[in-house]
């Protein structure tokens, strides 16, 4: 599969991601610069951890006017793969891609740590390699990640499966002491409701080797790989099998 | 506008003395201007010139088969082998740090970054040694609060990941808190760049952030004064960072640095204390060149600035290059790219002078030499305080504690070492991809990018010994350091340090200092670790009390393989528990007789240099032939904490009890909390008990099968009975409960 | 404050940014949680924004507001939590 | 707005939080550098702010004023690197 992760200026974890994908999974990776305006062609989108402009203002607030964005909403609209992490999924929630918004921490602090996230559907194109109810070991490392949006909204996503990943403890249990940041419905992943575009707050690039933080976050590469770059749960299912080499 | 006429009265209120104000003038000839005596009252403050600490940092062991650079460039350089080398230092933001927590730390954190990826290095781990007053001061919370969220802030923004370090609560940082931040990088050995300006005709780029009057006698001359009621009124502007712009500025730096531009660029440096004065000059220095500067050109963030104030300014995120005549447009460019300033200031000459212009007037003309290695150097009169011999501990006039179990408890949840967990969660441990052990275990420990290898990190300081004996003290730390590293699997390599004491001219402060650096030599010449980076701050005082002698030092070791590595907690039921070492009855100065008996004081442990280096030795052979389940040395809280900490330090819930028996017939509280040197505790599989023997044999280091891996109790002989979960959730919740959090 | 009459005149842009009502609000609540524990109970809510003050070239009154409208739109809030207003007022 | 009285009266309190003259504002300057590249090059200026509203229970306007003041000393803005101002407006 052809991916390309995006670097905004303030991108910290681009680096990480593309390694993950091009050094461990074999995947293509094409590095694009937050001033390009075209993609190329490409199966999938990463925008990556980070601060984008400081995360000045509000987390993803700038970043989602730079050039490049113009260009991943098109894709995102001809139904390619978008996928956001941290930094990412808060810049898809500025720009309009995903529901809701991320806000400070409950207690206002930065929170770097090992969280255990549920998966609360398996039918998507980015958990599809997960069990469903399975428990991912994956660190989340944030400031402001607390998931909000309006009763009506969160009614929806509900309604629509659109939530994907709950924070939970290690065996699943989703308590108000297994939610570190105050998310609302403990929510760590929403995908949009055509099933193309997904956020997490939590990290899979920083869960995908054993020396360090473990192998969880592969899941979700691989799911995406599995999914052949198209969202839809029949080819899913048809390239549930592939197995991924490396170069 | 014009600049206030100079006089003797001026050249005071610069700090300058009468017999400084005369040499001044004999070096110039004439007057000097207002600009001309701003400039040599920051070149020859105690910050830049390290007055009264250079004739005793020449003693230093500096070299060493890998060192690449030693002291005297913006960090230390050491070669790992495979064409890598890692580069490093630790620095101070005391004051700063104190006057706006926040912004003092996350400043502190800019400056040690940028003195690394100035040399080309690409930042991997950042650390950070903290000295708070007493929890129980008035001020301590909001000043923890504000710098472990302002280092947090900028290394998270900035993209380096920060790897650990150590917290210390005493009263005697009540009014004058440490903050040291260190942090390494890594480069190609081939690829190291220095601080020069060579060639006359090339030109000299400013890049980065505007210059505002921000920081003017900031760091040099904050760092110079002790500080009183009325430096609050003089207080300069604060510095605020802004760690988005140095992330720009590291990624344009490091690209400009890269084979497909390192060709334009002759030598950088970045505009730390004094600026602009002191980048240029010192980079003129090591060349022996001279620069013209053209103050006009200087990128302005506000109106109105002076040609005096834009030369002192303390602005944040700036560079200073030398780029090759021809060059200076590519390099704009690439600058641009990262939406950067790059304006051309000035060129090298080979006046071997400084010399600045404002509006075509000359404003400063100064010879190099007398600002740099010709500044004033004094060997200040040392002598031993008449107070500094403490009284005897008796140990028979200490009651030994009713229940031991409690006392454990009391100790796990004391100021010193409860678990600093709600501090290092506010840091980003895992961007970059490279932490392999993250805060929590003896050292932290990252890969080295491209390589099988992986370094060990530690950053340590024995205040509470160091108030008792500076020498024993500082010899303390570095094993302390070295024995952290082994435990993680790795060698020591080499050191750096920052030494934070009081007012130098005190004989008593001096002889502190001088004890130090004596204990600081033979530790390091025992290790064969040489010192390669390091940094003094003087005149931490405030009101005339002085802190006690702080010396910090950050040593880093080499793992070969990065797989070797080891944590201190413990893995599975079943293993053994082994002590390496051996216990003695020593109490003096322990985190015991401080928490339990509010005194410190006593005979410091004795420290035997050969033994540390040998228990080294077994603790890295045991990490090689991987028969190390888990590696704990025994620092403070002494034995009992060591083992309690194995229990319940893992990241993960999957926590470990033990069951131990201890045979010495040493006075319980002593053979529980006393803090005897050249021990540690490691569990392995039974299997691996006869070679672990052999090991220690040969090196003659003492061991012990003392209890084995087991269940989710700590039980020590008759004496300790305790849950795991009992005693992680009062190590666990004690910090925020000193903060008066719940 | 000054005569503004009706040609161009700079302005000064005082925008006010608060979070909608109904959406959590983590910052307010904390901070009026850290009030309460200094010893002020009389505070009953607190909500927490943002305050930008946007200095203008000289342009009209109308396309003053028009364009702040829209920066307050497009960048300076974010109206999926957050409402903003602002006032003008002409400078020099 | 509302008739105050001299009795106790619930109150807003609205404070606005600024950089201080001189201390550098690294948010307001990238956001006014992104308003530039948005298209707005007629913002000359930018400062970024907090906006803070308190509501109050009922107390005269004089305490009400001190106990503000001394929330903002304490808390609520940095006194080294921010300025604060605030008004009180009676409610109900
Ligand atoms: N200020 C800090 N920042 C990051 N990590 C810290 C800090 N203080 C302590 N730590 C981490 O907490 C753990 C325990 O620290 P400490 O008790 O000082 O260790 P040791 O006694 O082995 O040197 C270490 O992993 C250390 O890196
Ligand atoms: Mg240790």
């Amino acid at each position: 599969m052809r991916w390309g992760v995006v670097t905004f200026p303030g991108s910290n974890d681009d680096a990480q991601t593309a390694f993950v994908l091009e050094g461990l999974l074999g995947e293509k990776v094409a590095r694009l610069w937050h001033k390009d305006t075209t993609l190329g062609a490409l199966d999938a989108v990463v925008l990556p951890g980070g601060f984008s402009y400081g995360d000045y203002l509000r987390c993803g607030a700038m970043a989602r006017f730079s050039p490049i964005m113009s260009a991943v909403e098109g894709f995102a609209a001809d139904g390619g793969l978008v996928i956001g992490v941290c930094n990412g999924f808060q810049i898809l929630c500025e720009a309009g891609l995903l529901p809701g918004a991320l806000v400070r921490n409950r207690d206002l602090r930065f929170l770097c740590q090992r969280t255990h996230v549920r998966v609360e559907d398996t039918d998507t194109a980015f958990t599809n390699r997960c069990r469903r109810g399975e428990v991912l070991d994956i660190p989340i490392k944030h400031g402001e990640g607390c998931y909000v949006a309006d009763a009506a909204t969160l009614d929806a996503l509900e309604t629509g499966r659109q939530i994907v990943l709950r924070y939970c403890d290690a065996e699943g249990r989703v308590t108000a002491g297994s939610n570190p940041n105050g998310s609302l419905g403990s929510i760590a992943g929403v995908r949009n409701a055509r099933g193309n575009v997904f956020g997490m707050m939590p990290h899979p690039e920083y869960a995908a080797e054993w020396l360090v933080g473990g192998e969880d976050g592969r899941k979700i590469f691989l799911s995406m790989v599995a999914s052949g770059g198209v969202s839809s749960d029949a080819v899913v299912s048809a390239t549930r099998s592939k197995v991924v080499s490396g170069p | 506008m014009t600049a206030p006429q100079v006089t003797l009265a001026t050249a005071h209120e610069h700090g300058l003395t009468t017999d400084e104000f005369a040499q001044i003038e004999t070096i110039l000839g004439r007057t000097p201007t207002f600009e001309e005596l701003g400039v040599f009252s920051v070149m020859w403050s105690e910050h830049c010139s390290y007055k009264s600490s250079r004739v005793h940092l020449k003693t230093l062991p500096t070299t060493g088969p890998r060192v690449l650079q030693g002291p005297g460039e913006n960090a230390g350089a050491l070669d790992v082998g495979d064409g890598v080398a890692v580069v490093f230092k630790i620095e101070s933001h005391n004051h700063p740090s104190f006057v706006e927590p926040f912004q003092g730390a996350a400043t502190g954190v800019g400056g040690i970054l940028r003195d690394i990826f100035t040399m080309g290095a690409r930042p991997i781990a950042n650390l950070n040694s903290l000295h708070f007053g007493r929890p129980e001061h008035a001020r301590t919370p909001f000043l923890v609060r504000g710098v472990v969220a302002g280092i947090g802030h900028y290394g998270n923004c900035i993209g380096v990941p920060t790897v650990g370090g150590e917290v210390h609560f005493d009263p005697g940082y009540d009014h004058n808190i440490l903050v040291n931040a260190f942090t390494l990088g890594v480069v190609a050995s081939d690829r190291i760049f220095r601080a020069a300006a060579d060639g006359p005709g090339n030109s000299v780029l400013y890049v980065g952030s505007k210059t505002g009057r921000d920081g003017i006698h900031g760091a040099s001359l904050l760092a110079s004064a002790e500080f009183d009621a009325e430096s609050e009124t003089k207080r300069p502007t604060v510095q605020v960072g802004d760690p988005f712009t140095e992330k720009l500025l590291l990624e344009a730096c490091l690209e400009l640095m890269s084979p497909a531009y390192s060709e334009h660029l002759v030598g950088i440096q970045d505009m730390g204390a004094a600026g602009l004065t002191s980048s240029s000059t010192e980079m003129a220095s090591r060349s022996g060149t001279g620069i013209d500067l053209d103050l006009s050109r200087v990128p302005l963030r506000e109106r109105v600035v002076t040609p005096y104030e834009m030369l002192l300014s303390e602005s944040q995120e700036r560079m200073l290059l030398v780029v090759h005549r021809g060059s200076e447009e590519i390099v704009q460019e690439l600058f641009r790219k990262w939406d950067l300033d790059a304006e051309v200031i000035g060129t090298v000459t080979d006046s071997q002078r400084l010399r600045a212009t404002f509006e075509g007037r000359l404003v400063v003309d100064i010879p190099i030499d007398p600002l740099t290695d010709g500044a004033p150097a004094l060997n200040r009169p040392a002598a031993e305080a008449a107070e500094q011999e403490t009284p005897r501990l008796v140990l028979a006039d200490l009651p030994e504690p009713v229940d031991y179990g409690e006392a454990l408890l009391q100790l796990l949840a004391s100021p010193n070492l409860c678990s600093r967990e709600w501090v290092y969660r506010q840091y980003d441990a895992y961007v970059g991809g490279g932490t392999i052990v993250r805060p929590g275990s003896d050292a932290a420990v990252v890969r080295l990018p491209g390589t099988e290898k992986a370094i060990a990190i530690s950053v340590d300081s024995m205040a509470r010994f160091c108030a008792i004996d500076p020498y024993v003290g500082m010899v303390s730390a570095v094993a302390e350091s070295a024995r952290n590293l082994a435990a993680s699997g790795a060698e020591p390599i080499g050191v750096t340090n920052c030494l934070n004491f009081g007012n130098p001219e005190k004989p008593e402060v001096m002889w502190q200092f001088q004890q130090a650096v004596q204990g600081l030599h033979d530790a390091c010449v025992a290790f064969g670790t040489p010192v390669v980076s390091g940094n003094v701050s003087f005149y931490n005082e405030t009101e005339g009390s002085s802190i006690p002698p702080s010396p910090v030092i950050g040593m880093v070791g080499l793992l070969e393989d990065a797989s070797q590595h080891v944590t201190q907690w413990f893995k599975g039921d079943g293993d053994a528990i082994v002590l390496l070492g051996r216990n003695h009855e020593e109490l003096g100065g322990s985190e015991y007789v401080a928490t339990a008996h509010h005194q410190v004081r006593g005979t410091l442990p004795w420290i035997d240099l050969d033994v540390e280096r040998r228990l080294i030795d077994v603790l890295r052979a045991g990490a090689r032939e991987g028969l190390l389940r888990s590696a704990h040395d025994v620092s403070a809280g002494g034995l009992a904490i060591a083992l309690a900490e194995c229990c319940i330090t893992s990241e993960s819930s999957a926590r470990h009890g033990a069951r131990i028996d201890l045979e010495d017939g040493l006075r319980p509280d002593a053979l529980l909390f006393g803090e005897s040197h050249g021990r540690a505790v490691v569990s392995a599989r039974r299997r691996h008990l006869t070679r672990l023997r052999e090991l220690a044999d040969r090196a003659e280091v003492p061991i012990a099968v003392i209890g084995e891996v087991r269940g989710q109790r700590l039980e020590i002989g008759e004496l300790v009975a305790l849950g795991v979960d009992e005693m992680h959730t009062r190590w666990s919740e004690a910090f925020a409960g000193l903060l008066g959090e719940e | 404050m000054s005569a503004e009459g009706n040609g161009a005149t700079g302005w000064l842009a005082r925008v006010y940014v608060t979070p909608k009502q109904g959406v959590l609000d983590p910052q307010g609540k904390a901070v009026q949680q850290s009030l309460h524990a200094l010893g002020y109970p009389e505070v009953l809510d607190l909500r927490l924004g943002k305050y930008v003050e946007v200095t203008l070239a000289e342009i009209s009154r109308e396309s003053a507001e028009t364009r702040v409208r829209e920066m307050c739109e497009r960048l300076l809030a974010n109206g999926v939590i957050e409402d903003f207003r602002f006032d003008l007022e002409a400078s020099r």
